[in-house]
């Protein structure tokens, strides 16, 4: 169980630059998740904690020591690469124990020894009949399995894992991301995690950091970070469909404040409308998750929220829910998400009601969550 | 970039490079010497080697020998180049074709590729030669007139290139069938469904993807046949007349026959210089193409 | 645009080193595509949709049964004289040629004028969202780039009288290939294209066909509108394949009491229906073992309910996953997921119950995998 | 299919075209193996002779280095201990290739550092420079060191061969594995030495052994630097065919016989490593 | 004891006289003269040959050597443009592997030039090592001996100075041709060099009949000074004409010069071997001796290869003739002779001397002329020896043919005619190429030798004083 920390840590290639003032800490024993589309710096970071890549600026620390210089074999960190790294020439089962026959842990382990730790690994991952081949005759997703299988074969300080089951079938990268996570639970080992995939970030993930082109964006909870984005990037990349945006004005009436966008009026709830009042730009972003807008039928049942009629342009179906695609008439179009058994169809009128808890504002220049705001 | 800690990590690189550079280095000082030799009169016969300048150089300007031998250099290699790249091209595509035993047939095709020039001029000197050789007696049992072939100025230089094309033409075979093989089939696959004429495909998408392997060929078959030597020294040693007299041969007349070192260095230092900049040329057209195929 | 017919088509290849064994990759397929019609193959690598569709556009030969287009036998005909635009999955793109020639390469190849090209390719470009790249050539961009380029040649066939795509969008990321199959499907609709359309994924099946032809192992499993394969999957394959998380499958023994029929799950019994249960007894197995399937959507948790499937068992674990949750239950070694819409504050180790009605339930023949209808 | 005529007249078009292919590579090579079992009359009668009785008397002659018997003795050509002279020269030349090359190769391919891409550039431009630029100076210059004539001479001389190819191919080999492997490798705690032998070497094994054979054809085909450098102890045997010019004829049959047991080992090696020989051609250029 | 020591002398006795019995003993012969041949036992010599008829007349007597003096022989042999061009490389790289090696007049004057050859006087004045009165340097015909001497003028000062070489082989050009043809074919013997061309044509047409066809004349052609060496240079200076003129100015021009030049053009192209410029002596010596020409205009001594049965189908129908005669009756031939001589790099000298002193003493040159048919030798005493007499009056159409013209050769028509100076095998090669270029019409003869004189006369300046 180690604590890890990132203080300002950068990293350029040339001019480009991947990860930028880059600060975080782990807790003893957590995962952490780091979540963001490709090219967000989530390898990168992850390389720079194994040690072979050169932090460009910044530190980092593990267990109170700096560890920068150190080579990447002395840091006792294990990852699985997203390209996978298996050695062609092995087979899986050398493959597997390849580090633990490393010059470092020759001495530790007994042939047997290293054969059950392998078993046991590859009969996690399924893979327990494949220990034979070499990694040509196997699928990409078996690959995948193999590279993984090579980082959690060992008890290392801690895991790193860059994109471990992104190329699985459905059915196994479900079973996967609830058992990793208690593998990695039930052995206590800090682990760094990266993935493109939020469900898979908030199902696997102790807390998750929310990196957008070399910047971190949000760090915390899946609760935290589902309920309150810090800015408009993570509400996109935390909801499918992303969430709804749609630009808004401010609008004073006596003591209350509204927000208008496109002829509609946002009712608020008050501590938002407190937020608010301090604010001096007028132009804001609305924003609303398409799982947090309810279908109505009566207009006048409402007390607190905002109702806007629309037609239904498109209905998406996703298996267990449906996705409908809305449009008010008014340049203004939103997305809602809707159980399966709502029976919409295209050209349907449909009254959706927007709460007051649902909607989150955003500032226009930063895109910043004004209501989070510390 | 790597982690440097250590002396020995920082500086490995170098390390593991020193002797392959003091080798090279060592395989550089030949060089400059003929260089420098080619500034004087070094005579063998008369031991001078006194500093002339560049007169050796002007004296090339006015010897109508040595702009014969460039002019034989180069129909020589256009000759040569030509040959081989068709020749090669209608191989490749012959081999690729998957008709019957094709294995086989792309074996015995590349085994000439791996004669020593030396045995396959010899070789073909004995088919070629006109009183006895087989060549002629094929012909004539045919019904045609034997030919000097060797022999003959007309026909000397394209016997040589027919020799060399021997050699040559696998190689130049080998890389088009493997230029062709690594073609992506899809772009055809999508040019055929867009309806898009064969010759249309050909001419727009075949040649500018096989242009990196074009060039490699032309590079490295320009280049050869530039400094040639062996097949011609073995078959004709320059002759007849100065039908075949290249460059490099040239070069080997004035320095191991007349014993003019100044002189030959000065033919060396020219061809040299061809080469260096052709070779320059083409390699950077290489990597251009290369990187408009391959992306990078 | 025209339909297309695929009747009984065959696919085999001989396998190389093999005795004259050979593979058959499709089998015996049957579907008809209609005028302007979305029609998605579906089903997983390696299933024959790739070998379907690249019969039908000509790319491979038709080894048994007939291909129509427009009520013309295709069979031997060449790929260009099928009247068909294709993108493809490995995109196919002219490597020495920019993005922009790549895709004025087939109107070029049909002496189209400079300038109706020019404002053709903007046209698709805007779509396409490649407005920017247009003069980098196809090594420099992205697979997802390069996937929209191989996509935007496809569209900019106007002559097209299907227009085939493979993958199209497998490589993009999530938001631009949320963005992109609403604008796949309006373009379909707006323009009139009739569209075979080859796919590993059933969200993007499910969301945009009109009609789904799901295939696995060489043979078409089940052809339907994509809320028939959600609600009434045609055997074993087709319920597990589609739906996400996938459906829960409970292997049962079938039980006679009285004149009641059970399905037999550990000490669950699930009595059924008399048309199901007369259902199963006609198809009259030897070894009695059938499968009843549910969705994780269609599990409440917590309670039971009188009429309904109830079980109980021990919370495994709980994913949270923002608008909803993951549970899984342990019933005797079976996992079994729930969804749960929201946050579940259940915790792991705690038994709980749950259940599910009899009309959410899909009963499979164990041994066929075939539905009971 | 609609068009099966025109499909077989075109695969009958190419057939001839490969069958003509086939005979212009495979006469000349028949045509010598034919001389080389022939007796010395029959080699230069004329008509040529398809039909003899085949002796191996030329092999025996050429191998064993005995003299040939003509009516008093004469030509002795020496051919083992060339052919002997030609493996000592080739094997220490492509030795001392790999040794420095590989790891020079390695550093090329891992490591970037100034001058880098123009000392390789000028590396592979050795290749490409007239052969008696060097010689000549090497001669004087081996001369006056006193390893003119020996064999650790002609194998440094052959380096300007066997070394520019060794290190553009291998880095080649060393580039195609990927850089993951490594780090993957120094992540479990390998060590760099231990990564080298246990992930590198046997990923280039192959590659190594491709680029040992043919740099080995390479130098057992050079003439011009062998037959300058050498001396008659210590000449190979590509200059040394020359020998079988006798002054009462030339020896065709053995000359023959001498020329196949020459290029016998080059052609078996490069079948062995077919699969790198357009690679290796290139030096690398184009990855077969 | 005594029993035992009787029987051993005894024994020894029986053996001495067994093996004195058995063989003569070849090393007696050497060992009369009064050289301490042991002198320089162990050390070892490396000799440079050429593929020549001498070097495999000498290789099987080497053993004599190496037990007369325990000096240990190795040798290089390559064939004569090859070993000529590596032999300039190892002298010229300034060490020199060669102690002795195979030379001629022609080249020794670039060597003596450049200082890569010893002047054999010092040695032949050295009473340490040299048995005068055994040798007998007297043996050996003028012509080829004085050949090899220099004194270092350019165009002149031959026969006179330093001693370059000793010869061991000479040669003369003359006809050969094919006697059953010509009878059969009703020719004559040309006498003139019209004549030649004329009867040359006639045989090349009438050859064409024959199966396989018998094609004219052969004769060398490479590009090279030997090239014009032979049947060449013998037509053009029996037509009075010289290589260079007193001042070093191209002489190859003249009227006359160009005259017999073309008809001697015109003889290679209507009857020479097809391919000549890519042909050498050896090619041609072996396919008149397979039958396929009807004359050859080359060396004289290939006569032992066309009169050998085992290598010849020419054996007993070749006739030998004079080369033709000039307008004006005069007949001429050029003169070739190898010889050995003593790098100036050698390290071992002395040594080298004795190997010398062995390789052309009476009884090796006998014995190389008699077993291993070196010809034509050097010695009066080799050609007159009863022996090679009975061997050579059988060659030619008539007892006697081939031997009157040797005679006649050394005592009238051969000699070297080529004007020393260093650079001359240059001055042939470029000669060589005129004829090229004539031959394959790329130029008139007239052309082609102005413009060769041209190249010559720039090739010369260096030499002017």
């Amino acid at each position: 169980m180690v604590e890890l920390e990132l203080r300002k840590v950068t990293k350029k290639y040339g001019d480009v630059v991947a990860v930028k003032d880059l600060s975080f800490k782990t807790r003893k024993g957590e995962m952490l998740v780091l979540l963001g589309p490709p090219g967000a710096g989530k390898s990168s970071t992850l390389k720079m904690i194994a040690g072979i890549e050169e932090v460009t600026a910044g530190e980092i620390v593990m267990d109170g020591q700096v560890i920068n210089h150190i080579d990447p074999a002395e840091r006792d960190v294990a990852m699985a690469f997203e390209t996978y790294a298996l050695y062609p020439h092995l087979s899986v089962f050398e493959n597997i124990a390849f580090p633990l026959r490393s010059p470092k842990r020759a001495h530790v382990f007994s042939e047997e020894v290293i054969k059950n730790k392998v078993v046991e690994v590859a009969q996690f991952l399924e893979i327990d009949m494949l220990l034979e081949r070499k990694p040509k005759e196997l699928s990409g997703g078996q690959r995948q399995r193999v590279s993984l299988a090579r980082c959690l074969v060992r008890e290392p300080k801690m895991f790193l894992l860059d994109e471990p089951i992104a190329h699985l079938d459905a059915k196994l990268r479900h079973r996967l991301r609830r058992d990793l996570k208690r593998w990695q639970r039930e052995r206590q080992t800090t682990t760094v995690y990266t993935t493109t995939d939020y469900l898979e970030a908030f199902s696997v993930g102790d807390r998750i950091a929310i990196l957008n082109r070399g910047i971190l964006q949000q760090i915390g909870t899946w609760e935290e970070i589902y309920n309150q984005p810090a800015d408009t990037f993570v509400g996109m990349i935390v909801s499918d469909p992303p969430m709804n945006y749609m630009n808004a004005r401010i609008v004073h009436e006596g003591e209350r404040l509204f927000l208008e966008a496109k002829g509609v009026l946002f009712r608020l709830s008050l501590p938002v409308q407190e937020k608010l009042r301090s604010m001096r730009e007028e132009e804001v972003i609305v924003g609303v998750f398409p799982s947090k807008i309810a279908l109505v039928e009566e207009p006048s049942v409402v007390s607190s929220g905002t109702v806007i009629d629309g037609v239904v342009k498109f209905v998406e179906l996703r298996g267990s829910r449906k996705i409908a695609f809305v449009s008010t008439g008014r340049d203004f179009n939103f997305t809602v998400q809707l159980g399966v058994e709502e029976n919409v169809r295209p050209g349907d009128q449909i009254r959706c009601l927007f709460g007051e808890e649902v909607l989150q504002v955003f500032d226009k220049q930063s895109r910043k969550n004004i209501l989070f705001l510390s | 970039m790597e982690l440097r800690r250590s002396f020995w990590s920082r500086n490995i690189a170098l390390l593991l490079f020193l002797p392959a550079f003091l080798l090279t280095v060592g395989i550089l000082v030949p060089f400059g010497y003929s260089v420098v030799m080619s500034f004087t009169n070094f005579n063998l016969t008369t031991g001078t080697s006194d500093f002339i300048g560049i007169g050796n150089y002007l004296k090339l300007t006015r010897d109508p020998e040595f702009w014969n031998s460039l002019k034989v250099t180069l129909l020589f290699t256009v000759g040569a180049v030509i040959f081989e790249v068709g020749i090669g091209f209608i191989a490749a595509y012959l081999l690729n074709l998957g008709l019957l035993g094709q294995k086989i047939w792309r074996t015995l095709f590349l085994l000439p590729v791996m004669l020593p020039p030396t045995v396959a001029a010899i070789m073909w000197k004995l088919m070629m030669a006109p009183i006895q050789g087989v060549f002629n007696y094929l012909l004539q049992l045919v019904g045609f007139a034997g030919s000097e072939w060797l022999g003959g100025s007309s026909t000397a230089l394209l016997s040589v290139i027919l020799i060399d094309a021997y050699v040559f033409v696998p190689f130049a075979g080998m890389i088009f069938l493997a230029g062709v093989q690594n073609l992506p089939k899809e772009p055809y696959e999508a040019a055929a469904v867009d309806g898009v004429s064969n010759w249309f495909t050909f001419r727009k998408l075949t040649i500018p993807l096989l242009k990196p392997v074009i060039l490699i060929v032309l590079l490295f078959r320009i280049m050869d046949c530039l400094k040639h030597f062996d097949i011609i020294y073995a078959a004709t040693k320059g002759g007849p007349a100065s039908a075949t007299m290249t460059l490099s041969v040239q070069a080997y007349y004035h320095s191991f026959r007349w014993t003019n070192m100044g002189y030959a260095f000065a033919h060396l230092v020219v061809l040299w210089a061809i080469v260096y900049v052709l070779s320059y040329f083409l390699v950077g057209q290489w990597k251009k193409a290369v990187s408009e195929v391959h992306g990078g | 645009m025209a339909e297309v017919k695929v009747e009984h088509v065959w696919k085999f290849y001989r396998e190389e080193a093999g005795a004259g064994q050979r593979v058959e990759a499709v089998k015996d397929a049957t579907f008809h595509c209609n005028d302007q019609e979305f029609l998605c193959l579906l089903g997983p690598s390696g299933c024959g949709k790739t070998s379907t569709l690249r019969m039908i556009a000509g790319l491979e030969h038709i080894s048994r049964g007939d291909i129509y287009i427009n009520n013309r036998r295709v069979n031997n005909l060449l790929p260009k004289d099928r009247m068909l635009a294709m993108s493809f999955e490995s995109y196919a793109l002219y490597p020495p040629l920019s993005v922009y020639d790549n895709i004025a390469f087939p109107l070029r190849a049909r002496k189209y004028p400079e300038q109706k090209i020019k404002e053709k390719i903007a046209l698709v470009a805007d779509l396409l969202e490649i407005g920017d790249i247009l003069h980098f050539r196809p090594a420099k961009l992205s697979g997802g780039e390069q996937q929209r380029v191989s996509l935007a040649r496809a569209l900019v066939r106007e002559d097209a009288q299907v227009t085939l795509m493979d993958e199209p969008i497998s490589h993009l990321d999530a938001q631009l290939k949320a963005k992109l199959r609403i604008d796949l499907k309006r373009i379909q609709r707006e323009w009139g294209l009739t569209v075979i359309y080859v796919t590993h994924d059933q969200l993007e099946a499910l969301s945009m066909a009109d009609k789904v032809v799901v295939m696995n192992l060489g043979e078409i499993q089940q052809v339907g509108t994509p809320d028939d394969l959600y609600e009434k999957p045609a055997n074993l394959f087709v319920a597990g394949f589609i739906g996400e998380p996938p459906m829960n499958f409970l292997e049962c023994v079938m039980v006679k009491e009285l004149d009641r029929v059970y399905l037999q799950f550990h000490d669950f019994a699930f009595p059924l229906d008399p048309q199901i249960s007369q259902a199963i007894e006609r198809e009259n197995q030897s070894n009695g073992k059938w499968v009843i399937g549910i969705r994780p959507g269609d599990i409440v948790l917590g309670v039971e309910l009188k009429g309904a499937y109830s079980m109980k068992g021990t919370i495994y674990s709980v994913e949270p996953l923002g608008e909803s949750s993951i549970v899984t239950v342990d019933v005797h070694g079976q996992r079994v997921l729930v969804e749960v819409a929201g946050t579940c504050a259940e915790e792991e180790g705690r038994v709980v119950s749950f259940f599910f009605r009899k009309e959410k339930t899909h009963i499979f023949n164990a041994l066929t995998g075939k539905a009971i209808q | 299919m609609e068009n099966n005529k025109k499909i077989s007249s075109t695969k009958l078009i190419s057939t001839v075209g490969l069958i003509i292919l086939m005979l212009w590579t495979a006469f000349p090579l028949y045509w010598v193996l034919n001389m080389s079992i022939q007796t010395p009359l029959d080699v230069i009668s004329y008509p040529p002779k398809f039909v003899f009785d085949a002796t191996l008397e030329n092999y025996s002659v050429v191998l064993l280095g005995r003299a040939w018997l003509g009516k008093y003795e004469t030509v002795q050509t020496d051919f083992p201990r060339y052919f002997l002279n030609s493996l000592i020269v080739c094997f220490g030349a492509v030795g001392l290739s790999m040794l420095v090359g590989v790891p020079a190769a390695y550093s090329l391919a891992r490591y970037n550092f100034r001058g880098k891409e123009n000392f390789a550039f000028t590396l592979l431009s050795f290749r490409f420079a007239p052969g008696l630029i060097v010689i000549l100076p090497l001669f004087v210059i081996f001369r006056r060191i006193g390893i003119y004539g020996t064999y650790h001479g002609m194998m440094l001389a052959y380096q300007l061969i066997t070394l520019p190819f060794a290190v553009w191919l291998m880095r080649g080999f060393f580039e195609d594995i990927p850089m993951e492997l490594e780090h993957a490798a120094r992540i479990d705690g390998y060590s760099w030495w231990g990564i080298f032998r246990k992930v590198d070497l046997p990923l280039v094994a192959p590659g190594i052994a491709a680029t040992a054979i043919l740099s080995f054809i390479f130098a057992w085909n050079e003439f011009l630097f062998g037959y300058i450098l050498s001396s008659d102890v210590t000449r190979p045997v590509t200059p040394s065919l020359m020998g079988f010019i006798s002054y009462e004829q030339v020896l065709w049959g053995q000359m023959a016989a001498a020329a196949i047991v020459t290029l016998l080992p080059s052609l078996v090696l490069a079948i062995f490593i077919q699969r790198y020989l357009v690679r290796g051609l290139t030096f690398g250029a184009v990855k077969g | 004891m005594k029993k035992v020591a009787w029987l051993i002398s005894v024994v020894g006795l029986v053996f001495l006289f067994a093996v004195a019995f058995a063989q003569e003993d070849p090393l007696a012969y050497y060992q009369q003269a009064k050289i301490n041949w042991k002198a320089f036992e162990g050390t070892q010599l490396t000799i440079g040959l050429n593929k020549h008829p001498f070097t495999e007349s000498l290789r099987p007597l080497l053993s004599i050597f190496e037990q007369l003096t325990g000096i240990k022989v190795a040798y290089v042999i390559l064939p004569e443009e090859e070993f000529f061009e590596k032999l300039l490389i190892d002298l010229s790289s300034g060490g020199g592997i060669f102690d002795v090696y195979m030379t001629s007049p022609m080249f020794e004057w670039r060597y003596q030039y450049a200082g890569w050859i010893e002047d054999l006087n010092t040695y032949w004045n050295n009473p340490e090592l040299t048995d005068q009165a055994w040798y007998n340097r007297e043996d050996f015909y003028e012509k080829p001996l004085r050949a090899n001497m220099w004194d270092g003028t350019i165009a002149g000062g031959l026969g006179q100075g330093r001693w370059n070489g000793i010869p061991v082989m000479v040669e003369f050009f003359c006809q050969a041709y094919r006697n059953d043809l010509r009878e059969k074919w009703g020719l004559t013997v040309p006498t003139t060099y019209p004549d030649l061309l004329d009867t040359l044509t006639k045989a090349a047409e009438l050859g064409k009949q024959e199966k396989p066809q018998v094609y004219g004349v052969a004769n060398r052609g490479i590009k090279s000074w030997s090239t014009v060496h032979s049947g060449y240079f013998t037509a053009f200076s029996t037509y009075g004409q010289k290589d260079l003129n007193p001042d070093l100015t191209a002489a190859i021009n003249t009227p006359q010069a160009k005259e017999i030049t073309k008809i001697w053009v015109d003889i290679l192209q209507k009857a020479g071997p097809p391919g000549w410029p890519n042909y050498t002596w050896y090619d041609a010596k072996q396919n008149f001796a397979a039958g396929r020409f009807y004359e050859i205009t080359d060396c004289d001594f290939f006569a032992a290869t066309y009169e050998n049965p085992a290598q010849s189908v020419v054996a007993g129908k070749t006739g030998y003739a004079l080369p033709p005669a000039a307008p004006d009756g005069n007949i001429t031939s050029n003169m070739w002779t190898w010889s050995l001589g003593m790098s100036a790099l050698s390290k071992h000298k002395e040594a080298a001397w004795l190997f010398l002193m062995w390789a052309t003493a009476p009884q090796t040159m006998l014995d190389g002329t008699l077993k291993y048919d070196n010809f034509n030798p050097t010695r009066k005493s080799v050609w007159e020896n009863p022996a090679v007499v009975e061997k050579t009056m059988k060659w030619g159409t008539k007892p006697g043919e081939y031997r009157e013209i040797v005679d006649a050769m050394y005592a009238k028509y051969g000699d070297i005619r080529w004007t020393p100076n260093p650079d001359v095998t240059a001055l042939g090669d470029i000669w060589a190429e005129a004829l090229h270029e004539a031959y394959e019409g790329k130029k008139p003869v007239e052309q082609a030798l102005d413009d060769a004189a041209v190249k010559i006369n720039e090739l010369m300046t260096k030499w002017k004083k």
